[in-house]
């Protein structure tokens, strides 16, 4: 089962991470801000296998390899992440982003 | 470059981790008070034992994913003395605070091991591991005081913004990679159809490292991070990031430089090296100087003009470091001649971080518990009640703001040197012109500290590790001036020097041709 | 020819040894109650500028043992500094210290005058809680300014330059109770540091174009000899324009340094330190770097020969705004009620006096009324410093009167500088520098004369209002309150001998160049080579080939015609002791009963506030609201990014009403959108083509826009 | 016997998948509740997780599967436990802000694919003689697809792949029954004496990419001339100590209360 032009698989790891971005900039919510990131990490990674396919030998590996690194990295952004939301949600008691927005000058 | 063993090239990071881990395993077992007067001391003899150790870091590279040299050896000095900094204004804040744990310090050192490591780092996904982990170990710093308003917005704004950023980063990484069939820095394009490809994920990488040393447009986070921050760990993020940030992006822009210009680099580059440029080359980046002008002015601009406006001492750092990093981008401008070099970046990344840390770290002791002090009222006259740190930080604020007998002085001299020296007049003025600006807000927070008291004098926290640290820090920053070349070993391939001088051109040509590294040929 | 001498680091280290260990005094005792051992603090600083002088003692005899002709210095290599890297070659400078004739002569005064003023610091400043940092403030002084002087290349003087800035800034700002004199302190720094930028603009552009031959060099013996080389001529000519807006540059760094029109405002305003402060830095040795570092560059300003202002060469640029400072600082010292800020424009004045002599190409006679300046000036500030001190600080010259009696010692020194200040000739120092530099104007071509018209003009006015002062402090009815009066108090010892030793000096030092047989030899021939010419001889080496060059141009008929254009050598001292005469007598008609206006409380009033006023508003409009103007745009640019809260959107805010406050904050999408805009300008600019990048650069530009707009009203 | 099918089998489930994971990334987009959105998210890699088994990719899309996915789940339980706690269960979805930044990541999106997809999609092989296009990752499956450059209404293509097989037609689909570096001739003749030809060298390797064996013997290859992926294996260990030391900070409950509550307690005993 092949045949899959991998022009079309960075197409869609673009549009993917352009997904990502889109959430990121529009939405309030503090969990789906973390999600964005999450869909633009992935979007990475199906990009990186995408490449790892037209590339061949140990070429073909390292793009194999990264995306391992990259979701353990993403788990443990998650992690921190997670903390944060803990950490700001005691203090204000709301998951909205706008809220955030004390500092000035 | 040659390969390195791993053990004396890791020899230095690993002291710096294990310093963490005792730290954190002692901990536990500690009471609350004494937490703060034995884990500092911990961590500093770690980090003294690390940076002795540093000094004497064998040149080379690793597996082709992590290099040294001297520019690098010196960035990793700069960072291990920033944060033995911190370390000791840390202490004197969260025991005047009476914080209850003392995880911050072995945050710290991780921080420090991720910035060193990017420094260390020729390959992307080697930085992106090395980034993460300075980010993960500083918003945890950023948001430690977790009851205060400030410090919970800066710590989700920074986040958040820096996970976004480092998406972008990787993605970069990914589109590189398409094109060159390698993660590693300076792999040439596989064909011309994948010119377009790979430019564009070396300027998504770009973008991803200038958010992180706080360039304009990416610049919003810094104010905000920089005041929800306790004073001691503005101070360490302003260093470390920055040294990390800019050793990446010099890197980045070395190798960007040596590829485009057609010109083959299956070793890893030396920090310290010229690059040849041709004139396929210089016409490739002509784009990409032009927008790191522009990029360094707006930071300039921007940094220095908000900066004056600002009454809160952290915030006027936090302006000010955006302005510094436009000084760093000016430094990055292309030469008239062939040789492309970044002397004077490093030269003035290493005395930016360690006046940075110092200022704040110094600063420290005279804001008083929680950082109250944290304006130009509450500041006035702590001074003349501490003339120590207050004498130190005059030392580390002359120092930023460029003026001898300092080493901040000799690293505004040489950009603007080499500006003038390239034919860039009018810029040079106009760096110099902000200089002068910049000038005028540090000096108004010096003419705070030394006015006549308003308000209670802070009170005191443990000065010992930090007073001893700091006034050593001082001594550097006044002795640098006269020896930046005492940052020069002589190094076996006979080039690389903190880059201030061009080498004798053979020399040069030394550096950028292949020294025989055997994964580099199989990547 | 270069000679070594091995002790020659011991001169700025002393000094800085002192620094640090008066530093470190005042840093340990900083909890106690008492402060440090003044005793030790007293003897480590004035102990080291003495130790300093006797080595520049021993330097110059050495160098004045060798003969040869030709420009001789001792030099002594520390370290490679830096290197330059530029196309074509590198080039490493080496940190370094050079000793010729011209720092002989600088440093013997610095460091004697200084060691003299360190101990008339220590009787004025003993009581003060702050004695060891003053001290350690002064020792550093000391080590930038010698640093200054010694130093064998332009960024070793750019060191020691903005040191003693930077040590200018401490000690003005050092009795800092209140906001006025913070101020005070930090307009000097400011004001400095954009001088600081012609300076180093200059030093680049010079180094540009030393490079162009690939013998770019910033050490001052290279500097001489690339100009100096005939085999460099073309290279000169073909460079004219960039010599002389590298010689402009610099000199616009030295009209900071030395408070010359246009950044001259800070001087008077620096007048807020301790008087020693004054004496030594804003009068004898700070504010004469300026003019030792034109002297220092005499060759560039003498080869640079091509108009760069207004049709104007930097030499006649020098001696217009010389001129011009020294008309104007008279005026406004007549018009000063304060001692030190009548003495403080009297220093601007005369300062203007030594740069009109190096716009004419005369700079031994600039260096040599440095030299007989830094005595009399110095005797002036420490005797009003001495008043200051005998009065219990007051001074306002309104409120004095009738001290000579009161304060015999310290009259009889002021009177003796009053008269070297003036011009009284024989037994005034002054008569002899400032008659040498009307001769020079008198002897130039053109228009030069009319300048020393001016000069010989300013001389008579100089002589009223130094008159002025010394009528109004000693030789006037007393207008002291009878308990004022009753305090009055002569200075103590350590105070009086520094003022003797140096009012001495301004008696007598003005005969180091002089006809020694009064000039009779001089009326039988004409521009006699007879007498001592002892100055001038000493710094033949280090100015001579620059001062011959100029007088070529200006004489280009040669030596005899010369001669026979000038004045008689008797007409100058002749004419300048008239002024001074004239200038005393309608002093002593106006203020000898101390008629003055009704002293006003506090502030300074009349036309005297008017000049300052007058600048300070030249300073608004063109420096000081430009740039605020910027600082208010860019900061409402970056707060309406991150929704921010700068005066004018809250004011916004304010009139709009409550509604629209709860909306104006730095949100996380704003951050993030206008981050992004950035991300999608740079990509369209580096990386896409055509109208490709126009839409996506439009588009990132639009949207960052249009967020800036709904951050304001959404 | 349906390897005919083959070229088509693999773009049709890449297509499907593609459309899920584009529609669940919809999905996240306009989420009115996180929950819903945090479901999107797990379609989004459930879907990618397919097309890295499409790619040859297994251990990938495993991994993708219980990590990812697992991770998710997290934030899934986290939105629930965390609205517990918060008291907005919905924020508005959009608002006027959201409409002037969306611009921005559709640009972002269209100047991405306008550079992926500026590169050629096919191998030229052959010169002026008879030209062959090969598909770009010909070389990754046993199916390759051939194709040869127009020579005329009257031209007969004939195919040698170098296997012992032959076939005719201008384009042609042949599979190889195993690995290996083939070269294919191509002869073109219309009818004239001349007999044009051109040859293409084909690699074909349909080795699985990501496989577990190869990833293992990557990762500890700690031979000095290795990749040195150890070392960041390493690396990543203390990474997520740090990250797990930074969450304790921010989020450990008794560092918030400085002074423990004064003991009333033993008053009453």
């Amino acid at each position: 089962m092949n045949g899959i032009d991998p022009t079309n698989v960075q197409v869609l790891a673009a549009v993917l991470f352009a997904l990502g971005v889109a959430v990121v900039l529009t939405r309030r919510n503090v969990f789906l801000l973390l999600m964005g990131v999450e869909l633009m990490l992935n979007a990475v990674n199906l990009s990186f296998v995408g490449f790892s396919r037209e590339l061949s030998g140990n070429e073909s590996l390292w793009g194999q390899m990264t995306p391992l690194f990259i979701i353990a990295i993403a788990a443990a952004e998650a992690c921190v992440g997670l903390a944060m939301v803990i950490c700001i949600v005691r203090g204000r008691d709301t998951l909205d982003s706008d809220a955030f927005a004390d500092m000035k000058e | 470059m040659p390969p390195v063993d791993l053990f004396p090239l890791f020899l230095p990071l690993t002291l710096v981790i294990a310093g963490a881990l005792i730290v954190l395993g002692f901990e536990p077992f500690l009471q609350r008070a004494s937490k703060h007067r034995l884990l500092p001391w911990l961590a500093a003899i770690l980090l003294v034992a690390a940076g002795a150790v540093q000094a004497g870091a064998p040149t080379g590279s690793l597996h082709g994913i992590f290099a040294m040299d001297t520019p690098r050896l010196w960035m990793c000095e700069a960072i291990i003395i920033s944060t033995l900094i911190a370390i000791g204004g840390l202490q004197m804040s969260l025991a005047r605070d009476d914080y209850p744990g003392g995880e911050a310090y072995s945050l710290s050192l991780f921080g420090a091991a991720g910035a060193m490591l990017m420094v260390m780092a020729v390959d992307t996904l080697a930085l992106f591991v090395a980034l993460e982990l300075m980010s993960l170990s500083i918003y945890a710093l950023v948001g430690m005081r977790r009851n205060r308003r400030e410090s919970n917005e800066a710590l989700f704004k920074y986040f958040v913004m820096g996970a976004v950023f480092s998406a972008i980063f990787l993605y970069g990484a990914a589109l590189s990679y398409g094109a060159t069939g390698s993660t590693a820095f300076g792999h040439p394009w596989r064909d011309e159809a994948h010119r377009g490809l790979f430019l564009f994920g070396q300027v998504l990488m770009l973008i991803g490292l200038l958010f992180k040393v706080g360039v304009v447009p990416f610049h919003f986070w810094t104010a905000d991070a920089y005041t929800g921050a306790p004073v001691a760990v503005t101070g360490f993020m302003g260093a470390v990031v920055k040294v990390g940030g800019f050793a990446a992006i010099g890197t980045l822009w070395l190798n960007l430089a040596a590829v485009a210009s057609g010109m083959p680099i299956p070793g890893v580059l030396d920090l310290g090296a010229a690059v040849t440029l041709n004139q396929t080359g210089k016409d490739l980046l002509a784009h990409y100087n032009l927008a790191f002008l522009v990029l360094g002015l707006l930071s300039l601009v921007l940094g220095n003009f908000s900066a004056l406006k600002q009454t809160s001492i952290r915030r006027i750092i936090a302006f000010s470091s955006i302005s510094h990093a436009g000084y760093m981008l000016l430094a990055l401008a292309l030469p008239i001649g062939e040789k492309l070099q970044l002397g004077s970046l490093w030269f003035y990344v290493v005395g930016y971080a360690i006046a940075t840390a110092g200022a704040l770290s110094a600063f420290t002791a005279l804001a008083g518990k929680e950082d109250i002090n944290d304006n130009l009222s509450g500041i006035a006259g702590q001074g003349r009640a501490r003339p120590f740190y207050g004498l130190l930080l005059t030392i580390f604020l002359v120092s930023i703001a460029g003026v001898p007998p300092t080493v901040g002085f000799l690293g505004k001299y040489l950009i603007f040197q080499d500006l003038v020296v390239r034919g860039d007049v009018k810029i040079a003025i106009f760096a110099m012109i902000m200089a002068v600006v910049g000038a005028a807000y540090y000096f108004r927070t010096l003419v705070a500290v030394w006015a006549a008291p308003s308000c209670e004098p802070a009170k005191a926290g443990p000065p010992v590790l930090s007073g001893w640290v700091l006034a050593g820090a001082a001594v550097l920053t006044l002795v640098l001036i006269g020896w930046p070349n005492a940052l020069i070993r002589p190094d076996p391939a006979g080039a690389a020097n903190l880059g201030l001088s061009a080498p004798a051109a053979p020399a040069a040509e030394q550096a950028v041709l292949p020294t025989g590294l055997a994964t580099a040929a199989t990547r | 020819m270069k000679l070594t001498f091995e002790l020659l680091w011991l001169i700025p280290f002393l000094p800085l040894l002192g620094a640090i260990l008066n530093g470190a005094l005042s840093l340990g005792s900083a909890s106690s109650k008492r402060g440090p051992a003044r005793g030790l603090v007293a003897l480590l600083a004035v102990l080291a500028p003495g130790a300093s002088f006797v080595i520049t003692v021993l330097a110059t005899c050495k160098l004045a043992s060798h003969t040869e002709p030709g420009n001789t210095a001792l030099v002594q290599p520390l370290w490679d500094w830096f290197a330059v890297a530029v196309p074509g070659f590198s080039f490493k400078l080496s940190a370094g210290l050079m000793f010729d004739h011209l720092t002989a002569m600088m440093l013997l005064f610095v460091t004697g005058i200084g060691t003299l003023i360190h101990l008339y610091s220590v009787g004025y400043m003993w009581e003060d809680r702050g004695f060891a940092r003053f001290m350690a403030y002064m020792n550093f002084f000391m080590f930038s300014m010698i640093v200054l002087v010694i130093g064998d290349s332009l960024p070793m003087t750019f060191v020691g330059w903005e040191g003693v800035g930077l040590c200018s800034y401490l000690l003005i700002g050092f009795w800092h109770q209140n906001n006025e004199y913070n101020d005070a302190a930090r307009k000097a720094f400011i004001v400095n540091r954009i001088g600081d930028l012609g300076f180093l603009l200059g030093a680049f552009m010079l180094f540009q174009v030393m490079s162009s031959n690939g013998q770019g060099s910033l050490n001052y013996r290279d500097i001489s000899s690339w100009f100096q080389n005939f085999a460099n001529a073309d290279l000169i000519t073909s460079h004219l324009g960039q010599i002389g807006a590298a010689g402009l540059l610099i000199f616009f760094g030295c009209t900071g340094k030395s408070a010359q029109i246009p950044l001259v405002t800070w001087l008077p305003d620096a007048m807020a330190g301790p008087t020693p402060v004054s004496a030594l830095i804003h009068a004898a040795t700070m504010v004469t770097s300026g003019v030792y570092l034109l002297a220092r560059l005499c060759d560039l300003y003498a080869h640079a020969t091509a108009p760069v202002l207004a049709g104007l060469t930097v030499s006649q640029v020098i001696l217009l705004i010389g001129c011009i400072t020294a008309v104007w600082g008279a005026i406004a010292g007549l018009l000063q009620v304060d001692i030190k800020k009548a003495l403080a424009y009297s220093t601007v004045s005369q300062l203007g006096y030594m740069f009109m002599a190096a716009g004419v190409g005369a700079y031994d006679v600039a260096l040599f009324h440095v030299f007989t300046h830094a005595f009399f000036k110095a005797t002036l500030f420490l005797g009003a410093g001495s008043v200051i001190h005998g009065l219990h600080h007051e001074q306002d010259m309104r409120r004095m009167g009738g001290l000579t009696k009161l304060m015999p010692i310290t009259h009889l020194w002021m009177f003796w500088a009053w008269f070297s200040i003036i011009g009284l000739p024989i037994l005034g120092s002054g008569s002899f520098s400032k008659d040498l530099i009307l001769d020079r104007l008198f002897d130039g071509a053109s228009w030069t004369p009319i300048v020393g018209g001016v000069a010989l003009a300013t001389a008579l006015v100089t002589a009223i209002y130094m008159s002025r002062v010394m009528y109004l402090t000693f030789w006037s009815p007393s207008r002291m309150s009878a308990e004022t009066r009753a305090g009055v108090h002569e200075s103590p010892l350590i105070m009086l001998i520094p003022i003797s030793i140096l009012g001495f000096g301004s008696m007598v030092v003005g005969w180091l160049w002089a006809p020694a047989d009064f000039g009779v030899s001089h009326l039988v021939d004409n521009k006699s080579q007879h007498g001592i010419h002892f100055f001038n001889d000493w710094l033949a080496p280090v100015l001579g080939s620059a001062e011959h060059f100029t007088h070529q141009l200006l004489h280009p008929k040669g030596e005899g015609a010369a001669a026979e254009g000038g004045l008689s050598l008797y007409a100058m001292p002749a004419l300048g002791s008239l002024a001074a005469l004239i200038g005393w007598l309608i002093a002593r008609a106006i203020w000898r009963g101390g008629r003055v206006q009704g002293p006003a409380e506090g502030e300074i009033t009349g036309f005297s506030a008017s000049w300052t006023w007058f600048f300070d508003r030249v300073y608004r409009v063109t420096v000081v609201i430009p740039v605020q103007v910027v600082a208010w745009i860019l900061a409402w640019v970056v707060d309406a990014a991150i929704g921010g809260v700068v005066a004018g959107i809250a004011a916004l805010a304010r009139f709009m009403g409550d509604g629209y406050t709860s909306v104006q904050r730095p949100r996380l999408r704003s951050s993030l959108a206008l981050s992004m805009a950035g991300v999608a300008t740079l990509v369209a600019v580096l990386l896409l083509q055509g109208a490709f990048a126009w839409v996506v650069g439009l588009l990132g530009a639009g949207v960052a826009v249009l967020f800036l707009l709904l951050e304001l009203f959404f | 016997m349906f390897h005919i099918l083959d070229p088509y089998l693999g773009p049709a489930f890449f297509w499907s998948f593609a459309l899920i994971s584009v529609l669940c990334g919809t999905g996240l987009f306009l989420a009115r509740h996180p929950i819903n959105g945090a479901i999107n998210l797990i379609g989004v890699m459930l879907s990618l997780s397919g097309i890295y088994a499409l790619l040859n990719s297994p251990f990938l899309a495993v991994l993708q599967v219980l990590v990812y996915a697992g991770a998710i789940m997290m934030l899934v339980v986290f939105v629930i436990m965390v609205l517990n706690q918060a008291k907005d269960h919905i924020i508005p979805q959009f608002d006027w802000f959201s409409l002037v930044a969306l611009p921005l990541p559709v640009v972002l999106g269209f100047a991405m694919v306008s550079v992926l997809t500026k590169g050629p999609t096919v191998v030229v092989a052959g010169g002026e003689a008879g030209r062959i296009e090969l598909p770009k990752d010909a070389s990754n499956s046993l199916t390759v697809q051939f194709r040869a450059a127009d020579a005329g209404a009257n031209a007969v293509y004939s195919w040698d792949f170098g296997d012992q097989n032959r076939s005719t037609g201008r384009e042609v689909v042949h599979r190889f029954a195993k690995p290996g570096s083939y070269t294919a001739t191509l002869s073109v003749s219309d009818g004239t004496p001349a007999l044009r030809s051109a040859t293409v060298t084909v690699p074909v390797n349909d080795a699985v990419r990501g496989g577990v064996q190869a990833l293992a013997n990557s990762m500890f290859d700690t031979r000095r001339s290795g990749p040195g992926y150890y070392l960041l294996f390493e690396l990543i260990g203390v990474l997520l100590l740090a990250a797990v030391v930074g969450a304790v900070v921010l989020a450990k409950r008794n560092l918030d209360s400085p002074e423990p509550p004064a003991a009333p307690a033993e008053g009453h005993h």
